[in-house]
């Protein structure tokens, strides 16, 4: 069950009009080399689930500039110009989600959860088309599951079994998006044989990895 | 000493020793430079870990802030996915939160994330941060750049939160917010209520034990 | 061969290599002892791991499985917490749950949790692993200690997940839960269908295709 | 901000009546030095959430044993002939709640987030008195969070910070009762000095954690 393969056999299962997730919080911990398989393949009218959209020329943000994304749903999109024009000119759709409740919708969708009820948002434009409950005195949005059918992930080091290690602040998103997509690849800077990482040390398990490719081995 | 100085000595008052910040981008950021003496904070960095310190010598392409920018992590930090931190941030185990402003009013409703029309970079996780955590400081310059009031009988941008902000700081003053509406609680040396009153279109209610702002005097 | 091995034998045919699988306490573990060659598959264990394996030579008080035995964990495994234990159960990423049944009936609902008035350990996980597991095997003995049918046209013992169940393998046959009801797909060597419906209750449908239990013939 | 005490600091916080989540699986991962500390203390009317009842005299078993619990919510209570026992001499009151249910629970009390919506126990007793939802075509149970006065947990090693690692199995409830309650004491094996534990190795965040015992050090 060896999970490590090349950037060519992890192109084939892109298509376009997919929904994408992709790790990183402005870049940090984004797998840049899968989104650039995205970009040489010209896979287009993508789904894109981020944190943010990163900047023209870092994270996810060139597919955006590329226009190979046909509708966004992050928490932040002011640090790429060209997702604020796109939106503006209505060549791009946006739902704006705030961050925590981003984090909960996509773990939801991984974990056999429809939904949370959380109190961020209350009060605000976030609440639009929503259920909203009382539990207990306080009142609570019912936030939905998010899902894609692919998530591109990276980590620092992986085994063969696809058991990921994260390094600092690059680990953000990738962690619930490992829950949540039917294909989850990973780009990792360091393969390792199975045993090599102590299970007690694993950030995410094996079993939600599908393939991994390796900076060292794909460049 | 400038507006954005003035606001941050003064919120940096409000912190107890130990207690878990998490600092909003721009101005907030700069209440870590003003801590008083002996008060030692956890910074909580909402991209995924406490510990936040300043940038080591060799910035570290793996390790920023919530602004994307390279910092450090001090000895005892700890580093999580993004669910669980915010599950910190909404769950009140963040005892303060300082934010930037557009707008606030006089039933604690703050507006930072938006300009229909204009400008629309998204709500990040500032609408966690005023839903959850346990104390939520608004630290902005009391005026737009055009002068008019940023603090409102009741806000006109979409709001971030409604109800959430407990405590307003301006160059001008510091403004609880009470059932009643905005109490003055204290106020820039050398400035008139009357002036703080003119500057703002919410009502105000001066506080009986009105003072001076606190943390400015030794350095003026 | 005694109705147990036939059982686990039976169920052991319905792993793929590489497949995630949770075994319940008792009969269902002992699927574990008779997987086809060259078919391997992770063991989850809902109080936190996968890569789940027999007890080494020292056995490690801080390492049991869900049933509180010591047991080992394969290299390749992995430890996580409860909540992302669930995670995993609900979330569709363990490919079969063979777990043991109480009552079975024809619509695919399974009992196994309690008898009122009686008997009341709880559902622990069982619960989650019938609602969330992608492929739901009940394995349990055919009759009841006192001979009666442990295989209704509907249970009568509180339910442990509605209309989830997929396959029921006995030491009499195998049953595909189909929107028709119950369809007979193998039957255990030299047992008649006559004999296989006769002890159960529920109304069969018998396979045009009905063969004999696999993996067994050659042991017996 | 040394957050290590003794046994003795630690019981001054014990109220009668007070409702106690107690982290382990069977005894694994449980603390029972803490345990022992109510048993001591006579501490009674315990609201008790915890994942099973463990044995007589194991894990949370002897809280029961001595009659110091009046309600227990747990997803399992079969190893323990008391707790049964008690529940049909009407002694006890249980609430029986899925295992992934309570650990989603107990999440949500300590993340803000009001509840969950699962399928676990549609179509079952579990379903008693509680809203149902549909979303996306599927029938979901709104379950509500859970939060406890003090959280009674086990680690293998802090630092003074609280800073928490598990050890394989034991870990199970521990990180997420860490969460939800007002006030989370941790028996651990060891205790380091700030800035032995990567940070990137941490299970638990110190800021959650209020005071630690050590083993080594209490006994």
């Amino acid at each position: 069950m060896n999970k490590h393969v090349t950037i060519e056999e992890v192109g084939q299962s892109f298509k376009d009009g997919m929904t994408v997730m992709v790790g990183g919080f402005l870049g940090v911990g984004t797998p840049e080399v899968l989104v650039q398989a995205i970009l040489d393949r010209e896979i287009k009218d993508l789904t894109l689930i981020v944190t943010d959209t990163g900047f023209i020329d870092k994270g996810v943000g060139p597919l955006i500039v590329k226009r190979l994304v046909k509708h966004v749903i992050a928490s932040h999109i002011g640090t790429n110009v060209e997702t604020g024009k796109q939106m503006i000119q209505e060549q791009l759709s946006v739902e704006l989600v705030p961050q925590g409740t981003l984090a909960e919708r996509i773990r939801c969708g991984g974990s056999g959860l429809g939904g949370v009820l959380t109190s961020t948002g209350i009060g605000t434009i976030v609440e639009a088309n929503k259920e909203k409950i009382w539990v207990d005195g306080v009142e609570y949005l019912i936030e939905k599951a998010l899902r894609a059918d692919l998530a591109l992930l990276k980590a620092k080091k992986a085994d063969k079994a696809g058991n990921l290690v994260y390094d600092k602040s690059a680990r953000n998103f990738n962690p619930v998006m490992a829950l949540a997509a039917d294909l989850v690849i990973v780009q990792v800077d360091e393969i390792v044989e199975i045993g090599e990482i102590d299970p007690d040390e694993v950030m995410t398990p094996g079993v939600l990895v599908d393939q991994i490719i390796c900076i060292g081995g794909a460049r | 000493m400038n507006a954005k100085e003035i606001i941050a000595r003064r919120v940096a008052v409000e912190m107890q020793d130990g207690d878990v910040v998490n600092l909003g981008i721009g101005l907030p950021t700069m209440v870590a430079n003003y801590l008083p003496e002996g008060i030692n904070v956890v910074l909580q960095s909402e991209n995924g870990f406490v510990g936040l310190s300043s940038v080591g010598e060799v910035p570290d392409n793996n390790l920023v802030n919530a602004g994307g920018q390279h910092c450090g992590i001090n000895p005892g930090g700890a580093v999580f996915d993004s669910a669980m931190s915010f599950c910190l941030i909404r769950g009140g185990h963040v005892d303060v939160t300082v934010l930037g402003g557009l707008q606030v009013d006089q039933y604690g409703n703050l507006a930072n994330w938006m300009v229909p029309g204009k400008m629309v970079p998204g709500m990040g996780g500032a609408m966690d941060l005023v839903s959850g955590a346990k104390k939520v400081i608004v630290a902005m310059e009391h005026s737009a750049k055009d002068g008019s009031s940023k603090i409102l009988k009741e806000c006109t941008l979409p709001l971030t939160g409604k109800g959430k902000v407990n405590l307003l700081v301006t160059e001008l003053g510091v403004f609880r917010v009470i059932p009643e509406g905005l109490l003055l609680e204290e106020i820039a040396p050398g400035v008139e209520v009357e002036t703080v009153a003119a500057r703002t279109e919410a009502a105000l209610i001066i506080s009986p034990n009105l003072k001076v702002m606190q943390n400015l005097a030794s350095q003026i």
